[in-house]
């Protein structure tokens, strides 16, 4: 069973199918997309039961040769890192799809490019030869750029052009490191697995520089300060459905990268740069945090969120426990799914309204119950309340950073009171107080959209109560990676 | 019936979820009398729970776990699997606090019946109460401070929906979002403490804590470190001294909701932290001593504030915040029983003075006591059940407030004198201001006759657990204390050489004593505000207007609050404005910069060193640049063909010229 | 001239031919005689496949089935070559190609 | 002078000649025949090489069907104004100088194999061709049969489309 290529080319050949209609079987075009989302969901969702939960190693493997002469492999797998981040992207695609579907201008191209998009995020994570890794990577690039600068907002091509030059000149940096990799390895490899088990033959000053080269890449994608600042614009901007996907997957694809090939292949070069990593953890929680207090669109608010959600996962990554790593990693799955579920609602609002500006409401709540019910329900997730998604993974990763980082945990926390105030400032503003008579008319959520944010909701108090269906499946690779560094 | 402590909290909470999602919304639904139901259940079974305690039928305490998630953990530089535990740990504490949380919602649920009978939101009203009970009593069973701290945050959570459940109005909101904020600011020091013994101790369950404390494994640094992160949350959540203000702003919400919150569901649970980890207090002297003074500055502060105020329910917001610095005092000097005994009891008599307060705004329809007056013909369930509190409160005998208040006075004073003096003084304005509360509403002729002519005593729904209250308010000290029955159930036995030392004191000659002086203070309030006017009280307060305005002010710590408030405003458009203004021009745009002023130092290098043919070629490039729409675009294939084939040879003579 | 046929003999043929190709493609006004070169070209390309085949390699076929690739996509690429050449005169009256500049953005 | 180098003189030089007079003759009927004899000529060529079987596609493909496809529209389009045009367009002298940089440039590679000499005489490869293509080649094969059909489908369409849009000029 190839089921990992499976997953990972399904949306590929649906995006080709899409491709070959034409352009006024819109219908079509959309079941066929939602179809292939849903079908690479139900494969990746086929991974769970025959996952062997105990093993660190890599499952599920697949290893063809594809240019022999330079010894670069097809090889995909999946271990309890990107286990977790594989079915989150086909999870969170299947329901962007659903949310697209209110998508009205070139609709073929638009699920074109989603499906081209879906391929190229779960490449990422489940690719083990870094030729394989840079292709996946940049293959999440271009349909990005695509979907932001057709179907944005005001300032869409401004936007898509910042953020492809900005993670296109990471990606740079990341070939030549990649590039460093095979040369010093012996034999010339790309195969992640192998070049795990080099670093020994690896002086630090090498390390270090390599581990500068990726860093730059993944921190862009993160992320890190102050690397974000495409961030924002790019939320601002996309439409709804991108934004999630944006939010959702593609910053993982930094931390992920930090942690397989950072962490993994260059434990000198980490070392040498976690005293930098802490701070800038603790700079994108708490600056992440002050700076979306100071938004008023928000959708924006909700981007600088993520700037400090993100910090959480890089404090989990700088603790270097396994402990920190799997906050981290839960973290990240569960940061997708209520900042994905933000998203949503955010694009809900909108599209009623045409406007994002929080003090442009007031009172909602009793005018769009539900709504504001699954709203307030996302920001608590969002700021950590007990009981939904959030808490648990947040607090691992300061678990897992606090032996090491007393003091910067202890600012870090402080992020904890920050996010609370913006959120709770954001559902005053829009939900709370005398209603505002302009929004007297304003319908409350409809059929779709409720299907596109209410398996969000019920994933986030799920995994909320029961954090084990998350947790289960990585602790044995977590167990394994802490031990890579204490070695 | 041990054995099914845990449907405590479940029970209400899946009548919540029930009720959010079955039935209609509007005023007149009957799911509330679901979640009647479920609190009926769990004070039933905490009552049951509680008499085979204290007939001694079950041992105490009793401990069940299962399994929650498993999460790998670092220690000794070898990583493992950790399971987290979730379970129950009933102790005597517990087992008290299980009746107080039941017996208090319950009759403020049907309290609510008709106070709140007719609001659109009725059945969500009984949706959040059936929550923020449970959120309590998953406070008050689990075994595992990690859980506490989530049963903490719904507390709060559910506070903030209750608080804010009239969120049509501006007041609520604030109300409600300050209580939220100010709380979670000292969460932030519980949370701090939750990594502290994580990573000291390796384990949540407080057994296990407790187990690795008592072998004094844990160095005092680190006790006191801990201890300090706890009694922050615990500061925030019991509204202490310095973040006290939240919770005289909490009254915005519905008065049962008040009631609640002051009496058994929110305030208490800070005091029930601090006692449920009072071994890590123990183990650090520090510690007890910042909490005992935390706790008198907040009874003599919040006591002198409630002095002036007219606002019924903010005096009693007020004595609320000063009674839990009773307590809080009480379990820094050592007097752990006393403090649980006096939460205890004050829950009663909280609950029902709260209540007793709601019944009188129910009927006319005003908050200030200055539009009261006369009231005690007119509602004289009330007026009693109100009278009962407030002699309660004031600690005279025979009434619970006694018992309790007596203990913690004969602790503090064995402890130090000079705390002894301050908490006394607070004592006596605690029976100044709640004598000045009962003069104002029901004595004196009333000052404001339409409202006056309008009020009516509360229907059978409401004066029914007014008067189950005040029954208990009486006789509950008295039944606790017969036979040191609540001694006995809780109990915390000191380890060996940490009992702090006490002075013996005359406790017979301190109760007469004591309530000699209150009786005093209760005359004096007489005097100023037992009569038809006030000409003694005005002058008074035309004399020391300073003194009024800073008590009227609070002292100035809502400016402290708004100014940290307004500070974290600040610094957000601070950091924003870098944001936009300093990184994103550096970072991003500067990148661009940084790659044209390359591009002009190298074309500058080829001006200048590279010979001319080299320079031709920027000219070249250049032409191209600047004619580049007019050449290419002209639509000729062969053209575009030629630039290939003129490339490809380049290229081609190039590499294999080498 | 040695008296032996040398790889170099078949090389210079496809070099020559190669290039005689790219000349007319890059000359040829009709775009019927662009076309012609083209399949020139590939022919050279066929020349040299077939030549490295025998000469270096005698035992393999690769080359030559290589080259019988080239031959089937030159064969596809005429046909829709031409039938676009039709489309294109039909709609312009034409074949020179620099009359055609729909190209031109 | 043996056969064989007489042999590759003579269909050398026939394919070179042939294939100038494609690129520089006016009427382009002419060229269409002439680019038929190159294209056998190159066809005799792969028979010196020992390539039979493309030989025997070379002629088939190219000579009987391309040249004559070729020839066919030719004739279809052409028309008597035709002889009187230039057919050349005014970058021919680029064109050759292109031609001439691109010649020094394979002239260098050429010049190393001018010692690599047949070891062996041409054998008919027909048959290995043919069990290469079958079993080794088997899924290019396939593809190439569809990219041969999505062309033909290609070339179907470009000819009809015009019926389905009246509106552009006949």
């Amino acid at each position: 069973m190839y089921l990992l290529s499976l997953i990972t080319f399904t949306p590929l050949i649906a995006a080709m199918i899409v491709l070959c209609l034409p352009k006024e079987k819109e219908k079509v075009i959309q079941i066929v997309s939602l179809a292939a989302g849903a079908v690479s969901f139900a494969f990746s969702l086929l991974l769970l039961p025959a996952f062997d939960k105990h093993t660190p190693a890599m499952q599920f493997i697949e290893r063809f040769p594809w240019i022999p002469s330079l010894d670069v492999n097809y090889i995909m797998g999946i271990d309890g890192l990107s286990l977790p981040l594989v079915i989150l992207t086909t999870f969170m695609t299947l329901l962007a799809l659903i949310g697209s579907l209110g998508i009205k201008e070139r609709i073929k191209e638009y699920f074109f490019w989603f499906l081209v998009l879906e391929t190229g995020m779960l490449g990422v994570f489940e690719a083990l030869d870094l030729v394989l890794f840079y292709f996946f990577w940049e293959l999440t690039l271009v349909p990005m750029y695509f979907l932001i600068g057709i179907w944005g907002g005001p300032k869409k091509e401004f936007a898509a052009i910042k953020f492809f030059l900005y993670t296109l000149s990471g990606s740079v940096f990341m070939l030549l490191a990649i590039l460093a990799l095979y040369f010093n390895s012996t034999p010339n490899t790309f195969d992640m697995m192998a070049l795990m088990n080099a670093h020994s033959l690896w002086s630090p000053r090498f390390q270090i520089l390599v581990f500068l080269g990726f860093y730059l890449a993944f921190a862009i994608k993160v992320p890190a300060f102050p690397f974000h600042t495409w961030l924002p614009l790019a939320h601002v901007e996309a439409p709804t459905a991108v934004s999630v996907i944006l939010a959702a997957v593609l910053l993982k694809m930094g931390v992920y990268g930090l942690l397989r090939i950072s962490y993994g292949m260059l434990p000198a070069g980490f070392e040498w740069f976690l005293p930098m990593l802490i701070v800038i953890a603790v700079v994108n929680i708490v600056y992440g945090a002050l700076c979306a207090m100071a938004q008023t669109d928000m959708k924006k608010m909700v981007a600088y969120s993520s700037v400090n959600h993100m910090g959480y996962c890089l404090l989990g990554v700088a603790g270097v426990s396994a402990t920190g790593f799997s906050g981290a990693v839960l973290q990240m799955v569960n940061h997708g799914i209520i900042t994905g579920s933000l998203f949503l609602l955010v694009g809900v609002i909108y599209d009623r309204a045409h406007t994002r500006d929080i003090s442009a409401f007031g009172g909602l709540a009793a005018r769009v119950p539900v709504y504001a019910a699954l709203m307030s329900l996302a920001c608590f997730a969002s700021l950590g309340l007990p009981g939904l998604a959030g808490f648990i993974s947040e607090f691992l990763c300061f678990l897992g950073a606090f032996p090491r980082w007393k003091v910067y945990t202890a600012i870090g926390v402080l992020g904890i009171l920050t996010t609370a105030a913006f959120f709770l400032r954001m559902i005053e503003k829009v939900f709370l107080g005398p209603m505002n008579n302009k929004w007297t008319g304003m319908s409350d959520m409809n059929a779709r959209e409720l299907a596109s944010v209410v398996p969000l909701t019920v994933v986030t108090v799920a995994l909320g109560f029961w954090p084990r269906w998350a947790l289960d499946f990585m602790n044995a690779t977590m167990i394994h990676m802490a031990g890579l560094f204490n070695k | 019936m041990l054995e099914h402590v845990y449907l405590i909290p479940l029970i209400p909470l899946a009548a919540s979820l029930l009720i959010i999602f079955l039935g209609s919304e509007g005023g007149h639904s009957r799911m509330p009398l679901l979640s009647i139901l479920a609190m009926a259940w769990c004070l039933a079974q905490a009552l049951g729970i509680f008499w085979q305690a204290a007939c001694g039928h079950v041992h105490l305490p009793y401990q069940a776990s299962w399994d929650w998630f498993s999460f790998p953990v670092d220690a000794g530089g070898k990583a493992f699997s950790y399971s987290m535990p979730i379970g129950v740990l009933i102790d005597g504490a517990a087992a008290v606090m299980l009746v107080v949380v039941t017996l208090v919602s319950s009759l403020v649920q049907i309290y609510s019946l008709s106070y709140m009978h007719g609001d659109p939101r009725f059945k969500r009203y009984y949706a959040f109460l059936s929550f923020f009970t449970a959120s309590m009593l998953g406070l008050v069973v689990s075994n595992n401070l990690l859980v506490t701290f989530a049963c903490w945050e719904l507390v709060g959570v559910s506070s903030y929906l209750l608080i804010g459940f009239w969120f049509e109005k501006p007041g609520p909101v604030y109300a409600s979002k300050k209580a939220f904020i100010t709380t979670k600011l000292g969460d932030c020091g519980l949370y701090l403490a939750l990594l502290f013994i994580f990573t000291k101790v390796g384990s949540f369950q407080i057994t296990q804590i407790q187990d690795f404390v008592s072998r004094g494994y844990l160095a005092p640094m680190a006790a006191t470190l801990i201890a300090l992160g706890l009694l922050a949350g615990a500061v925030g959540k019991s509204a202490q001294w310095p973040l006290f203000i939240w919770l005289p702003d909490a009254m915005e919400g519905p008065t049962p909701v008040s009631a609640l919150i002051h009496a058994a569901t929110m305030v208490a649970a800070g005091i029930y932290l601090v006692a449920k980890c009072y071994f890590i207090y123990v183990a650090s002297p520090l510690a007890m001593e910042t909490v005992a003074w935390v706790g008198l500055i907040t009874a003599l502060l919040a006591a002198t504030m409630a002095m002036v105020a007219y606002d019924i329910k903010r005096v009693l917001a007020f004595s609320t915040v000063s009674q839990l610095g009773f307590m809080m005092c009480a379990l820094g000097v050592g007097g752990y029983t006393a403090g649980l005994f006096h939460l205890t009891t004050h829950a009663f008599f909280k609950a029902l003075l709260f209540l007793g307060a709601g019944s009188v705004i129910h009927a006319v329809h005003s908050n200030d006591m200055r539009h009261m007056g006369g009231l005690s013909k007119k509602m004289p369930i009330t007026f009693v059940t109100m009278f009962i509190g407030t002699y309660a409160i004031a600690g005279l005998w025979p009434s619970a407030g006694f018992y309790s208040k007596e203990l913690i006075l004969e602790k503090v004073y064995g402890h130090s004198p000079l705390m002894f003096a301050i908490l006394l003084f607070a004592a006596l304005l605690t029976a100044f201001y709640m004598f000045r509360l009962i003069f104002l509403t029901f004595l004196g002729s009333p000052r404001d006759t339409v409202k006056h002519h309008h009020a009516d005593e509360s229907p059978a729904v409401m004066t029914g657990p007014l008067l189950l209250l005040a029954f208990l308010s009486i006789v509950s000290g008295y039944l606790l204390e017969r036979n040191h029955l609540f001694a006995h159930l809780v109990d915390y036995t000191f380890p060996e050489g940490m009992k702090p030392e006490g002075a013996h004191v005359n406790a017979l000659f301190l109760n007469y004593g004591v309530s000699a002086l209150v009786l005093g203070s209760i005359g004096l309030s007489w005097k100023l505000y037992g009569g038809q006017d006030f000409k003694l009280a005005e002058s008074l307060k035309q004399k020391l207007s300073w003194l009024f305005n800073a008590l009227e002010d609070r002292y100035g710590f809502d400016e402290i609050f708004l100014g940290l408030v307004s500070f974290s405003d600040k610094s957000a458009r601070l950091a924003f404005w870098f944001d936009t203004a300093v990184v994103d021009q550096i970072f991003v745009d500067g990148w661009g910069l940084l790659t044209k002023i390359i591009a002009e130092i190298s074309n500058l290098f080829d001006a200048m060193f590279i010979d001319r043919t080299v320079d031709g070629f920027g000219d070249l490039s250049v032409d191209v640049g600047s004619g580049l729409r007019s050449l290419i675009s002209r639509g000729q294939v062969q053209e575009y063909l030629m630039y290939i084939a003129i490339a490809v040879s380049l290229f081609a003579t190039l590499i294999l010229s080498r | 001239m040695s008296a032996q046929i040398s790889l170099a003999h078949y090389l210079t043929l496809g070099a020559l031919l190669f290039l005689i190709g790219m000349f007319g493609a890059l000359t040829r006004r009709n775009i019927i005689g662009i076309l012609m070169s083209i399949e020139l070209m590939f022919n050279a390309a066929n020349i040299n496949l077939a030549a490295f085949n025998h000469f270096l390699h005698p035992q393999g076929v690769a080359g030559q089935a290589v080259a019988l690739f080239i031959i089937a996509v030159a064969a596809a690429e005429v046909v829709v070559g031409l039938a676009l050449v039709l489309a294109i005169h039909r709609n312009t009256e034409t074949v020179y190609v620099e009359e055609f500049s729909i190209l031109k953005g | 002078m043996t056969l064989a180098s007489f042999a590759f003189y003579s269909m050398a030089g026939l394919a070179l000649i042939s294939a100038l007079l494609v690129v520089t003759l006016r009427n382009t009927v002419h060229s269409a025949l002439f680019l038929g004899l190159s294209l056998a000529a190159v066809a005799g060529l792969y028979a010196a090489l020992g390539a039979d079987f493309l030989f025997a596609g070379q002629i088939l493909v190219y000579v009987g069907g391309i040249a004559v496809l070729i020839m066919f529209v030719v004739m279809l389009l052409g028309r008597a104004s035709d002889l009187h045009l230039r057919q050349v367009n005014n970058q021919w002298l680029a064109g050759l100088l292109v031609c001439a940089v691109s010649l020094t440039g394979l002239w260098r590679i050429i010049k190393v194999f001018s010692n690599v000499l047949a070891k062996a005489a041409p054998v008919p490869t027909t048959r290995p061709l043919g069990i290469f293509m079958m079993r080794d080649y088997a899924l290019p094969f396939e593809i190439i049969s569809l990219v041969l059909t999505a062309a033909l489908l290609g070339a179907v369409f470009f000819s009809c489309a015009e019926r389905d849009n009246p509106g552009a000029p006949q």
